[in-house]
């Protein structure tokens, strides 16, 4: 079999061909496509501005179907067979776990926008880094240490988690848990449900009957927008209410009744963020697919930015002892985003935290940290 | 001493078209070991062989699947479940047991082979539509248990399987476990040949037509169901648990699917529940397709539609597999069957009398001779 | 520290998705128990019709009450399609286990078709009254779930009502038990069986618009339905439309009062348990279904 | 003792509100051809299926040459040395008939079953059958392809192959050629001679009355008489009851 | 007298396999009965299929009076005034007696008549009366053929294809088949009788057939086949000399 390091540098109008497997379809589909877009907007917007080391860059992207098996021979695929140049992340931890180890294995660079949750670090591996602002169980940390600086009065004293049981959705509501309980707020319920519920309204019930004065989701989206739902079903009313991932998604105030005021969602992106190249990348991105881009396209293109600042930095870009360099490089070095300067830890988790926003006056804003805050947290929540 | 209980009287017909079929299957057989054996050295890339250690993996499961199915006709959907055992298992007793890989892997499908007497010993009490219910449910049942047992299990995180062989490159590797996965496939397939032209076969077979009458015959029908139940449990843990060598990271999700169970039967209906070769053609068939139909569909869900598709061909116009559909048609050439005796009652009469005076000159009693009816 | 409200929201909970729970595993009843056809594929019908009443609310606005009009008839059709087209070219010695593959397989396809025309996202209906609540004794119950429960009921009496007191429900019975001699004593087996696969289908349409008042779908939720819905028509006595209904009623409300000292995940295993415990002392089912065995 | 062959003692057998067997006492003597007759759902397969353990019998108790086998399960009867037919006809329907009556082949032990089981000893013993019951020509032919009477044929190979020394048939000339059914009644006695004990239910009268050594007449789900043919023919409550005179 | 039903050079086999029908003609006038006896797997229930539809022949014709029926299926020929009762089991095993009988009359419209019939036909087998609600499945193998033969009774045919009536039947239910069938004759019925129990049915009958290898072998009054010793030991049996166990009612 021939092997990638052979081939020496390449010609300059060679292209960068760009190893991606996403799920686009299964499970995991709706948001695989808006990580392919992201990525889509990447290669675009560097194109546009003459490629990276001269070459243009080509996405190579295969369908995974959601599926782990399928994950692993799409990256066998792409290194061994299709000799792509550098290869980026798919979505969802489950299935960036496997797809880590073959690039590992193979020696290459892995620069995912997906694999939030704590275990991904754990896993040892060498090759791996997260280009986001923080894993998942630190998403809530301004928010902790907001509940946790009330004053005694206002405190809440009771809180009620729900969790999705996926590594990402259950990390987020633990890492704040985890925070509050050691603050002294006593968990009343604490329920975790398969990705695949639909039927919301007996975890509904209990918290409702617990009377719970916060209540914590760990959620995707669609499980947020139905617990929120049997939970207004219940006519209960919480003092505080923060789900992950739903709030943010634009269909989020139409599919549950535009009665979104006062819940909180943590989020590591958002389209206002001052950065440089979150400008261009709105703007274009806007310009490319109708609507401003999302979390998930965000993650996407930072990926994209942090391959293309190794690359650019370390001046190659193919199979063999390259990706060594690209991997020392990434390491070393701090890459500014669009979601800001990101720099990893040994283990390829990113040194950052995420903000938090609010729905208030039908709109969704950032309220925490105090410095980045387009407008004031509401505590206690209004009634929904 | 001639009696009438041993009628053996007739000379049993052989036809010439056996040994040429018997030679034919030999030909067959030394050319697909080559395949298999040179397979490695010929695939372009690691991709390939990867591609293939993923086609013999289905064609083992699809193999142990038909021990039940091609038997004793009960459909189980739930063999992805027993797959999944395995290799769960194995991954735990490598894991928190420490045990070596492969010795991790033998105790993991004993341990799967004797758990499946009490999941056989419930889900083989049913027959029909309820045994396949009930295999249904033992995937969606685990799944369950495999994602909340999260302590144990490590849940909807996964768990990770350490390598047997660490220092070896990926491409290396590959190649041991294509020949792991190959050495399986030919026990299995051995086991299946042999049980195929036993009296054991025979009685499985019994039961696949009818239940009940194999059972007056004396066959003892649990047994022998419960006995092949827990050799394909056994032989589908085993495959379950060298992948979970050759992969690495285990998912409950994808261990306890519901598809790959269907997928397994797909195969082995596809080419053929009644045939040794069947399951693995339908394998090497399936498995290009499923490949195929990713290619040619990724990025939209009509490749589900496809493999939909071919299952409801294969049901509907080849419910038997493509190895007897071919069958069939050589078939076709050869004079058609009859059923319809050749002869009236009143020749066939002569014959026989005839018969019985031949034989009364050669001074020897032959059953079938209408005896005087006197009594001791 | 369960409360007693907390027990009675539960049962009132259970009681109404027991309701759907009933409707959804009559459909499949009839198919077995008239035709001995294993339908995997009715849940994935129940999310087709969920789709189309999503689709034509957020298309046109209809409320997806008013779609029932267009589902029921169109479902019915699809039926007669099937069962003509497709299951009624099985062998009837291998009807059973040849429809459970070509039922998945339909299920398969239909999955992707709609994967295909509304992409895997999650929809749910918004409905105006969506949240809306009325409270009896203390214990909250949605509106769109009482809605959805009446549906079921009138649903399940009609069906009953159909198989029990019409000359068709015998010859469909017939039709299945005996198809020479059906045909000998004048019946028209490839139209009777084709409508009873349609009224099936029809109960799917119902019971489609019903889920899809008051849950999010996506294409491949039919999976999570299929294995509590099969679970009850084994509980319920495989072909027993009244013990399909019995069962899922009593296994409704068991899964939502478990829910309360268990979790979600384990509170689900009750449908596996009653499996197990039916196989273990039943076989037959616990509420009815007798069939005939004889030497 | 041992000259019994088969003995019930009170038989009950209940299903719901139908009384089939009404504490049937029965004993059928070894090496004798006996007939079981009565009319219509006097409880004739029921007794069959009680005594082969295919049902459970609500009380009483059946023993055979001296062992219980009220609790046996049905192969366990079969080893045993009881062979039956059913009344309504049932043989493996997608198999040849050279494998209908391979699978009856008794297997000894665990290395016995796993032995071929296309032998040639046991392939030329079942042709034999075949031959014997006017039905080689079928051999190859699959079960479910056969008219009704060479399926009971084939059911009767079956069943003679398996080499029980006890015999119960159900009806077995239902359907079949009379020209044939001599050729039966010739067998029946052949075997018989040959040490092999029957136990036949048949409403056939012509092929009863002079094939059996023994004749029990069920009515209601127990005995109402016993005796030789020549008694029974007789009999004012036999032919009250079942000949309808 | 014109033949109610005629079966003319018929052909007809199962699947792809060779013919079982050679080219076979029958033909049964009204009100009478015609026989057809012959070995195991001759081709007798074949020739019933064929004649109520239920088997499509390959080649050849059938007339139900005088008209061109070939090639209808049983629903036509049934409203065309052909009945048939199936050899073996064909209840309805999963429905009570009482929806086994009823459906017999499914064509029927004058539910009336339907009514009358049933209480005819309650009469006549009294276990059809006395098992009314219970499942027909579970009763006897000889009274499931009663139901089925009550079944047949419900309607008032042209012509009856009767497949082995008497199989399974104690004496007295086969004496009131028998009886039923000759009442139907002279009610002006044509009977095609396929019967084992071959000398019983041909005492009854007008006209008789050997069929053999799906032909006819030898055809005429029955009377005269009953007295031809060499077709007895071939076909009927062989002892036509002792007396009938059977007293006759
Ligand atoms: N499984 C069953 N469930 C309910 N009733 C049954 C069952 N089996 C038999 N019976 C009833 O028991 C009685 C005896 O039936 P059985 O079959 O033993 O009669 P039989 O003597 O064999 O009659 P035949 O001569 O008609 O074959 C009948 O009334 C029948 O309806
Ligand atoms: N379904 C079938 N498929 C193929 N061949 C069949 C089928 N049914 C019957 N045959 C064959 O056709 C021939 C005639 O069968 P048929 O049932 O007409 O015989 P029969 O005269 O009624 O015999 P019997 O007295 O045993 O009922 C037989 O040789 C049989 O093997
Ligand atoms: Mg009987
Ligand atoms: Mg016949």
């Amino acid at each position: 079999a021939c092997s990638g390091g052979e081939q020496g540098s390449a010609s300059t109008d060679d292209p960068i061909v760009v190893g991606i497997s996403l799920p686009l379809t299964g499970d995991f589909s709706e948001p695989g496509k808006g990580v392919q877009r992201g990525y889509q907007a990447w290669a675009k917007i560097v194109n546009e501005k003459g490629g990276l080391l001269g070459r243009p860059v080509e996405l190579k992207i295969l369908d995974d179907q959601s599926n782990a098996d399928r994950v692993v021979s799409d990256y066998e695929q792409l290194i061994g067979q299709d000799q792509v140049d550098v290869v980026v992340g798919p979505f969802s931890t489950r299935l960036v776990v496997p797809a880590a180890r073959v690039a590992e294995e193979y020696g290459m660079l892995f620069v995912e926008p997906a694999g939030a949750a704590k275990e991904v670090f754990e896993q040892g591996f060498k090759n791996l880094f997260y280009a986001a602002p923080a894993v998942a169980n630190d998403h809530y940390n301004h928010l902790a240490e907001y509940i946790l600086g009330l004053p005694a009065g206002q405190r809440p004293t009771t809180a009620a988690y729900a969790a999705m049981d996926d590594p990402f959705a259950q990390g987020t509501a633990y890492g704040l848990k985890e925070k509050l309980e050691a603050g002294g707020i006593r968990t009343v319920v604490d329920e975790v449900y398969p990705p695949n519920t639909t039927e919301f309204s007996g975890i509904a019930a209990k918290i409702a009957s617990s009377k719970a004065d916060i209540v914590v989701g760990g959620s995707q989206y669609q499980d947020g927008v139905n617990l929120i739902v049997a939970l207004q079903q219940l006519a209960y009313q919480p003092k505080l209410a923060a789900f992950s991932t739903a709030p943010t998604s634009p269909e989020f105030a139409a599919a549950i009744g535009n009665k979104t005021e006062g819940i909180l969602a943590p989020t590591g992106y958002t389209q206002q963020a001052p950065y440089p190249s979150n400008v261009e990348f709105v703007e274009k991105y806007t310009t490319q697919f109708g609507t401003p881009p999302e979390e998930d396209e965000a993650n996407a293109y930072t990926t994209g930015q942090v391959v293309a600042a190794a690359i650019t930095a370390v001046g190659c870009a193919e199979q063999g002892d390259c990706q060594r360099k690209l991997i020392e490089w990434v390491r070393g070095n701090t890459v500014e985003t669009v979601v800001g300067p990101l720099s990893w830890d040994a283990t390829g988790k990113p040194k950052g935290a995420h903000m938090i926003q609010q729905w208030v006056g039908g709109e969704i804003q950032i309220v925490l940290p105090g410095d980045a805050k387009e407008a004031d947290i509401v505590y206690p929540k209004p009634a929904w | 001493m001639p009696s009438a209980s041993d009628p053996s009287s007739t000379t049993t017909i052989r036809r010439p078209t056996v040994t040429v079929a018997r030679a034919g299957r030999v030909v067959l057989l030394v050319v697909l070991v080559a395949a298999v054996v040179s397979f490695p050295s010929l695939a372009p890339n690691p991709y390939i062989l990867s591609a293939g250690i993923l086609v013999l993996n289905y064609a083992l499961l699809s193999t142990s699947w038909n021990f039940v199915g091609g038997f004793t006709g009960y459909i189980s959907l739930g063999h992805g479940a027993l797959a999944g055992l395995g290799a769960y298992g194995t991954g735990l007793l490598v894991t928190r047991a420490g045990l070596p890989s492969f010795l991790a892997l033998g105790v993991a499908a004993l341990v799967v082979a004797a758990l499946a007497v009490p999941i056989g010993y419930a889900a083989l009490r049913v027959r029909g539509a309820s045994f396949v219910i009930v295999s249904i449910a033992l995937v969606l049942v685990l799944l369950l248990v495999f994602q909340s047992w999260a302590s144990f299990t490590g849940g909807s995180r996964g768990l990770t399987v350490p390598r047997p062989f660490p220092d070896l490159l990926r491409p290396e590797h590959h190649r041991v476990f294509w020949f792991l996965f190959a050495g399986l496939l030919a026990l299995a397939l051995l086991v299946w040949w042999l049980i195929d032209r036993s009296r054991f076969g025979l009685g499985l077979k019994a039961i696949r037509e009818d239940e009940d009458k194999a059972e007056s015959l004396g066959i003892p029908t649990f047994a022998y169901k419960l006995v092949v139940f827990v050799v394909s449990a056994g032989f589908t843990a085993a495959a379950g648990g060298l992948y979970a060598l050759w992969f690495g990271d285990l998912d409950p999700v994808f261990q306890f699917s519901i598809l790959t169970g269907s997928y397994l039967v797909l195969m082995a209906l596809l080419g053929g529940v009644r045939t040794l070769f069947g399951p693995l053609l339908g394998a090497l068939v399936v498995g290009t397709a499923l490949e195929y139909f990713k290619v040619e569909y990724g990025g939209t869900p009509l490749h589900l539609v496809a493999t939909g598709l071919l299952l409801a061909l294969v049901v509907l116009f080849m419910p038997d597999g493509v190895l007897p559909a071919v069958a069939a048609m050589l078939d076709r050439f050869r004079p058609a069957q009859q059923s319809i005796r050749e002869v009236t009652a009143a020749e066939l009469r002569e014959q026989r009398e005839s018969g019985v005076r031949a034989e009364t000159e050669l001074a020897a009693t032959r059953p079938g001779t209408p005896s005087t009816r006197e009594r001791a | 520290m369960t409360s007693g409200a907390l027990i009675f929201q539960s049962v009132v909970l259970g009681l109404l998705l027991g309701g759907l729970y009933a409707l959804l595993a009559s459909g499949l009843t009839l198919y077995f128990g008239i035709m001995r056809v294993v339908m995997i594929a009715h849940s994935a019908f129940l999310i087709l019709a969920a789709y189309l009443a999503w689709w034509s609310h957020t298309r046109f606005g209809v409320d997806p009450l008013l779609s029932l009009v267009v589902t029921v008839p169109l479902f019915f059709a699809a039926g007669v399609l099937l069962q003509r087209g497709l299951l009624s070219r099985l062998r009837p010695a291998t009807l059973t286990m040849m429809s459970v593959l070509l039922t998945f397989a339909i299920a398969v396809i239909i999955e992707g078709l709609l994967g295909y025309a509304f992409t895997g996202t999650q929809r749910r209906i918004q409905l105006g009254y969506g949240t809306a609540n009325l409270e009896l004794f203390g214990a909250r119950i949605a509106v769109v779930k009482l809605i959805a429960f009446g549906l079921a009921a009138a649903a399940l009496l009609t069906l009953y009502l159909l198989l029990k007191r019409t000359t068709f429900g015998w010859a469909l019975r017939a039709t299945i038990q005996h198809p020479d001699a059906a045909r000998l004593v004048g019946i028209d087996t490839n139209r009777v069986a084709g409508h009873g696969f349609g009224i099936g289908l029809a109960t799917a349409a119902v019971g489609g618009t019903a889920l899809a008042l008051d849950t999010t779908i996506y294409p491949s939720l039919h999976w999570h339905w299929i294995g509590p819905l099969m679970a009850i028509i084994v509980v319920g006595g495989l072909g027993s439309v009244p013990g399909a209904a019995a069962a899922a009623m009593v296994l409704g409300l068991t899964q939502s009062l478990l829910q309360i000292p268990l979790n979600t995940t384990w509170a689900q295993t009750v449908f596996y348990l009653a499996l197990l415990a039916t196989l273990a002392f039943r076989p037959q089912g616990f509420f009815g279904g007798r069939l005939a065995q004889r030497f | 003792m041992t000259d019994q062959a088969l003995r019930t003692e009170g038989l009950t057998k209940a299903f719901g509100g139908v009384v089939a067997l009404d504490g049937a006492g029965v004993a059928f003597r070894h090496g004798q051809v006996n007939a079981l007759i009565g009319p219509n759902g006097s409880g004739k397969t029921t007794f069959f299926n009680c005594v082969t353990g295919m049902i459970r019998a609500d009380s009483g108790r059946t023993v055979y040459r001296g062992r219980d086998i009220t609790r046996a399960t049905p192969h366990a009867v079969a080893h045993a040395g009881i062979g039956r037919t059913f009344q309504l006809c049932r043989v493996f329907p997608r198999m040849s008939a050279l494998d209908n009556v391979l699978a009856a082949v008794r297997p000894g032990g665990v290395l016995g079953r796993l032995r071929g089981a296309r032998g040639r000893a046991e392939v030329d013993r079942a042709r034999g059958w075949l031959t014997r019951l006017g039905i080689e020509h079928l051999v190859d032919v699959e079960a479910r392809n056969m008219s009704w009477g060479q399926q009971k044929l084939l059911e009767l190979a079956g069943v003679l192959m398996s080499d029980p020394e006890t015999v119960l048939l159900d009806e077995p000339a239902g359907g079949v050629n009379p020209a044939l059914l001599d050729r039966i009644g010739g067998l029946v006695r052949e075997l018989n001679a040959e040490g092999r004990t029957f136990v036949i239910v048949e409403h056939n009268m012509d092929l009863v009355m002079s094939i059996s050594d023994h004749i029990v007449v069920f009515d209601r789900g127990r005995p109402i008489a016993e005796g030789p043919p020549s008694v029974i023919r007789s009999d004012e409550r036999v032919l009250g009851a079942y000949l309808g005179v | 007298m014109a033949s109610e039903i005629e079966l003319v050079d018929i052909q007809a086999g199962y699947g792809r396999a060779a013919p079982v029908l050679r080219g076979l003609s029958v033909a049964v006038p009204a009100g009478s009965i015609v026989c057809l006896v012959g070995p195991n797997g001759a081709g007798k229930s074949t020739v019933l299929k064929a004649a109520s539809g239920l088997l499509k022949p390959r080649s050849g014709r059938i007339l139900v009076g005088g008209r061109e029926m070939t090639g209808q299926g049983p629903q036509a020929m049934l409203a065309a005034g052909v009945a048939h009762v199936l050899q073996g089991h064909s209840v309805f095993r999963e429905m009570t007696v009482a929806e086994n009988v009823l459906l017999g009359g499914y064509t029927l419209r004058d539910k009336a008549f339907a009514a009358r019939r049933a209480e005819f036909v309650k009469e006549l087998f009294p276990v059809v009366a006395q098992r009314w609600g219970s499942l027909a499945g579970l009763l006897s193998g000889g009274q499931q053929k009663q139901v089925e033969f009550a079944r047949s009774l419900m309607v008032d045919p042209k012509v009856v294809l009767l497949d082995e009536p008497s199989m399974g039947l104690d004496p007295n239910a086969t004496a009131t088949v028998f009886e039923q069938i000759v009442r139907m004759r002279d009610a002006g019925t044509a009977v095609l009788l396929v019967e084992q129990n071959a000398r019983r049915a041909l005492e009854a009958a007008d006209l008789g057939c050997v069929l053999d290898l799906g032909r006819v072998h030898i055809s005429g009054p029955a009377s005269e086949l009953l007295a031809d010793p060499q077709l007895g030991e071939l076909y009927l049996g062989g002892r036509p000399a002792e007396p009938p166990v059977v007293p006759k009612r």
